[in-house]
């Protein structure tokens, strides 16, 4: 079978619904961060899948996105990890259930 | 189609000799285009991996290493196997396959197995775009230097892979050097080969090689900062004595290799040395001209003087291993951070104002000369410049002690005795 | 245009690498093999790019994913101690995974009865060259917002992962 | 050290098969990332019991001991045994035994210096290249010690009273050749290490002894002269005459690793000079007194220390007039320069402890005896 806009768009889905349920789930912070990712990638996938199958003016727009898409997900690795690290010092773990301190 | 499957220009085996061009002329009247096409492909492949690849990491790689290093120790180096100990690599392999594969038991088996494949395949892949001569490319695609460079980032993942899953502190302080030294030294290296693209205009190799073969300069001359900083990076990234904290032998016994035995410490070893000669073949691709000799090819086979220049760049790496110290991890940090990352950035922001000034005398080829020479002395002076302002001052440490006649008690420094 | 025989391989292999890969991040428990699982979901994911000729994307996403973030989060699990490198589910996993299967529902739904407008013929103009021109003329204030993002989280990482020995250092000095 | 890598802390086993710690010594070191916070230093692991052992031969039988405690300047070790025997016993030593037992000591200095710069500069990563070379010139040394005492490691030459054999017509020529050799060896070893950026960055301010550090563990050698203190047995008590040689005692600034290593440079310098003068004015007639195999040295007790290439190496003998000694005690240089290792050590890296045992200049053998 040939593969054409459906199947990458119905691989990008399952990315991405893959990249919510580990990003929902997970009880590491760096695993929740790892979920995110995943995310970004399907979202990326889908871009570029319109940017070469649908009929437009300016395909390249598409790409751009995805320049732009990377640039917000290094930005965003960075810091959450430092944030993960931040918060492994100061409270001694990174699972997201225990992170509760404004519970009364 | 793809831009990998559709360029035009593949490897093209004719280049190589007349025997083979005849027989595939032959095979071209019999056979439809497209066998003969990927035919000549796969020759071309298995031609450049036997007569180059191959040759290269065993003779140049492993026994040139070993001898050269051993001229430079005031030792002799293996000369006991087949003439001039040709043989010793050989040997040495068969010894490797001997030998028992040992795995630690608390280790992480799956893990530990996979990373010494996934260390060999980058290093096979990086081949691919490197222009051995005209038309004598695998795969020229118009984004060979990205392609590179992210080839060139995959290693990295199987030594941490290596590292972590044998359970060896070692091993671990060698996985944990790594990562922090590629984190660190992949933005100078990417910033100093920006200069090289901002200054070719182009961000395929074999465009930079008809760069430098349209305007009869090498990229070296007009970017010598650039290749110094690469050299420097390229070494980090490689693990190559000076910068070889990950598998400091003094310090960490092997880093990540600790718990490696057999033919599995062997495809580290000698890949090792197959990203090293990969490593020197871009440069030559991207500072050397490449094929390209100022009109020589015309007379000598390009991929002749692609060899040789491919061996000179990796005779520097094996000088630079047999000369100097290692340099610790936080001070390696510092030095890509502080020294090396800000040189680039002055680097990229002279290759951009002269490109702009070129661009307006349109491309002038006289221009290129001049740009060579006012960054020649450029970069001499920022760096000379920059180690004073990082606190680079020789003048501070005396390579004497001072002398004293009589024994005694404490002389502190500035007191005359 | 997608035929012949090995666009199709390429695209099947690489679903099943990447979608195998993906759930691998899911169910492994070791926090470091869902690391590999998701560099492997990387580099599956930049051979679709490659199959969709973005090239320069597919390059990008390999140097700054598989180079620049799985380094990273690999970096920020070994600064983590090992009590903590486990990769098991909290409390709320089953209405979480509830959400996405839903949710995946939704999508498989809307991409199939969908009736695209497609091109066969790939764009002429996705190189990398055309790709520099747009970022610098067309996007070039979103560039440029984008420069200064990644340096604010340069920046601010540095400050969130500062332990307060290296402060007090650096009140002294 | 703000620019390290911290984790969570564990415990390293540097040693006891290290390449690095030059023999079997080991340093249990609690380390944060690359940070050590906490070293312990384990041996023993090369303990042959030298000291009692020797209470059951007799005083002559004991040198080949000696030979076996520090076994890179079993010269220096001999000749320190031999001085104790003779303060106990009273034996005076003629004049050319004296000579060549100083060129003897100072062409073990030089072996011995070379193999610890060698050595140390391996430590620092500078990849076999300068201990190759400081082999080269250490062999021709030790093709002197085979030609004098028929063997290169052990020599087990100096005799009570002198030494075993006069020196042999080869010796001289092969001598004025080393002398010839060194100094420019020693230079090139400067160009190599000491003006090499990277290797100051190594070895400057890492393992830093204030003098008073160094006087509190009461260093000596190299060690000590590191620190800026003007400190030499050779100078301070002198013995085998060598107060009749004109030479300098080398001390450094600032008490680093850096400084450690440029002061065992000069100090190999030093040596050229002393051997120089020694070969030059070398006086006839008898190289050894005449003393009783089994000699009974009376009663009491006798210290003897020189100056080593580790430092002081200082011999305590205790005889009850018998022919074997009643107490046979070593003070050996490394045991107590590796006294300072934990303050050296902790608040480094872990490659900072590499070096700082590579500066200390360790022979376990002398360490365990």
């Amino acid at each position: 079978m040939t593969p054409g806009l459906e199947h990458f768009l119905t691989v990008g889905a399952l990315l991405f619904c893959l990249g919510l349920a580990i990003s929902l789930s997970k009880r590491n912070a760096i695993g929740v961060l790892m979920g995110v990712e995943l995310m970004l990638n399907a979202v990326n996938l889908t871009l570029i899948a319109f940017s070469r199958f649908t009929v437009s003016p300016n395909p390249i727009a598409g790409h751009t996105f995805v320049v732009f898409i990377l640039t917000v997900a290094a930005a965003e690795a960075a810091v959450a990890l430092a944030l993960a690290v931040a918060v492994y010092r100061n409270r001694e773990t990174v699972d997201v259930d225990r992170l509760n301190l404004l519970r009364s | 189609m793809t831009p990998f499957l559709t360029s035009d220009r593949w490897y093209d085996i004719r280049d190589l000799g007349n025997l083979s061009s005849a027989i595939l002329e032959a095979l071209d009247k019999v056979l439809p285009f497209e066998v003969v096409y990927i035919l000549a492909a796969v020759i071309g492949f298995v031609a450049s991996f036997l007569l180059f690849v191959l040759p290269s990491q065993l003779f140049v790689g492993v026994y040139g290493e070993r001898r050269l290093i051993g001229r430079m120790q005031s030792r002799l180096g293996p000369n006991r196997v087949g003439p001039f100990g040709l043989l010793q690599p050989i040997a040495d392999a068969i010894k490797l396959i001997q030998k028992e594969a040992l795995t630690p038991t608390q280790a992480d088996r799956a893990v530990m197995y996979v990373a010494p494949i996934l260390f060999v395949m980058p290093a096979v892949l990086l081949w691919a775009v490197i222009p051995f001569g005209e038309h004598m490319v695998i795969a020229d695609i118009p984004v060979s230097l990205m392609y590179f460079l992210a080839v060139s980032s995959l290693p990295v993942i199987a030594t941490f892979m290596a590292g972590w899953s044998a359970n060896n502190k070692y091993s671990l302080f060698g996985a944990m050097r790594i990562v922090s030294m590629v984190i660190s030294y992949e933005s100078p290296l990417v910033l100093t080969l920006l200069g090289a693209v901002v200054l070719t205009g182009t961000i395929s190799l074999s465009g930079m090689v008809a760069w430098a073969d349209e305007f009869n300069i090498w990229v070296v001359f007009v970017q010598p900062l650039a290749l110094v900083i690469y050299f420097i990076c390229v070494s980090a990234e490689l693990n190559r004595t000076p910068v070889d904290i990950a598998e400091a032998e003094s310090e960490i016994v092997a880093g990540y290799l600790t718990e490696y035995s057999g033919m599995k410490w062997g495809l580290f070893y000698g890949m090792d040395i197959g990203y090293a000669l990969a490593a020197s073949g871009f440069i030559t691709t991207v500072f050397l001209g490449g094929w390209t000799f100022f009109g020589l090819e015309a007379w000598i086979p390009g991929w002749l003087i692609f060899i040789a220049k491919t061996y000179l760049i990796y005779f520097l790496f094996i000088w630079t291993r047999g000369t100097l110290p290692r340099l610790r991890a936080d001070q390696l940090m510092a030095f890509a951070w502080k020294f090396l990352l800000p040189l680039g950035v002055f680097n990229l922001l002279i290759v951009s104002t002269e490109r702009m000034l070129w661009f307006e005398q349109d491309y002038a080829k006289g221009l290129v000369y001049v740009f060579a020479a006012v960054n020649i002395a450029l970069s001499a002076v920022l760096v000379y410049v920059w180690a004073r302002f990082n606190g680079y001052r020789p003048e501070r440490t005396p390579t004497r002690p001072r002398l004293v006649k009589q024994a005694g008690g404490y002389i502190p420094v500035g007191e005359r005795s | 245009m997608m035929d012949g025989f090995g666009p199709s391989l390429a695209f099947w292999v690489l679903a099943a690498i990447t979608l195998v890969a993906a759930g691998g991040v899911m169910v492994s428990r070791n926090l470091l093999h869902a690391v590999l699982f998701l560099i492997l979901t990387f580099v599956g994911v930049a051979g679709f790019f490659v199959l969709l000729s973005a090239d320069f994307i597919a390059m990008a996403q390999v140097i700054i994913y598989v180079g620049a973030i799985a380094v990273l989060v690999l970096f920020a699990v070994l600064l983590t101690p090992r009590s903590s490198r486990d990769n098991s589910e909290t409390r709320w996993a089953a209405p979480g995974i509830l959400l996405a299967v839903c949710l995946a529902a939704i999508f498989l739904f809307v991409v199939h009865d969908t009736a695209w407008r497609t091109v066969d013929a790939a764009p002429a103009n996705l190189s990398a060259a055309s790709l520099g021109r747009a970022l610098l003329s067309t996007w070039v204030v979103p560039f440029e917002i984008a420069s200064v993002l990644l340096t604010a989280a340069l920046v601010g990482a540095i400050m969130l992962t500062r332990s307060p020995e290296e402060e007090a250092e650096d009140a002294l000095a | 050290m703000s620019g390290v890598i911290k984790s969570e802390p564990f415990v390293i086993n540097i040693g006891p098969q290290h390449p690095s710690t030059h023999g079997v010594f080991r340093i249990k070191a609690t380390v944060d990332g690359e940070k050590v916070i906490d070293a312990e230093m384990v041996m023993g692991y090369l303990h042959r019991s030298m000291e009692k052992l020797a209470e059951e031969r007799t005083y002559t039988q004991n040198i080949p001991f000696t030979d076996r405690t520090d076994y890179l300047s079993s010269m220096s070790n001999n000749l320190g045994y031999c001085l104790a025997v003779e303060k106990l016993a009273g034996i005076e030593v003629p004049p050319r035994g004296n000579a060549i037992r100083v060129i003897m000591a100072e062409l073990q200095r030089l072996a011995s210096h070379c193999m610890a710069v060698g050595a140390f500069a391996n430590d620092t990563g500078a990849w076999q290249t300068p201990v190759m070379w400081a082999f080269r010139e250490r062999e021709k040394i030790l093709d002197i010690f085979e030609v004098t005492s028929g063997a290169r490691l052990t020599c087990n030459y100096m005799r009570i009273g002198g030494v075993a054999f006069d020196l042999r017509p080869e010796f001289e020529p092969m001598v004025r050749r080393v002398l010839r050799d060194f100094p420019p060896f020693i230079d090139e070893m400067e160009g190599l290490l000491s003006g090499n950026e990277i290797f100051i960055a190594r070895t400057k301010g890492v393992g830093v002894l204030t003098p008073e550090m160094a006087t509190n563990a009461s260093l000596s050698g190299p060690m000590l002269r590191g620190s800026g203190i003007a400190w030499d047995i050779r100078k301070a008590d002198p013995y085998c005459g060598y107060e009749q040689y004109d030479f300098d005692i080398p001390i450094g600034y600032n008490g680093d690793s850096y400084d450690r290593f440029i002061v065992r440079l000069e100090e190999m310098r030093q040596s050229v000079r002393i051997i120089q003068q020694a070969l030059d004015g070398l006086p006839g007639g008898p190289f050894r007194t005449e003393v009783p195999l089994a000699l009974r040295p009376p009663k009491g007790e006798a210290y003897a220390r020189i100056e080593s290439p580790r430092g002081e190496l200082g011999y305590y003998l205790v005889s009850d007039e018998g022919p074997s000694p009643y107490r046979f005690h070593i003070r050996p240089p490394s045991f107590i320069n590796l006294s300072a290792l934990k303050e050296m050590t902790v608040g480094g890296t872990v490659a900072d402890a590499i070096v700082v045992l590579g500066s200390i200049d360790i022979v376990v053998g002398e360490i365990d005896r």
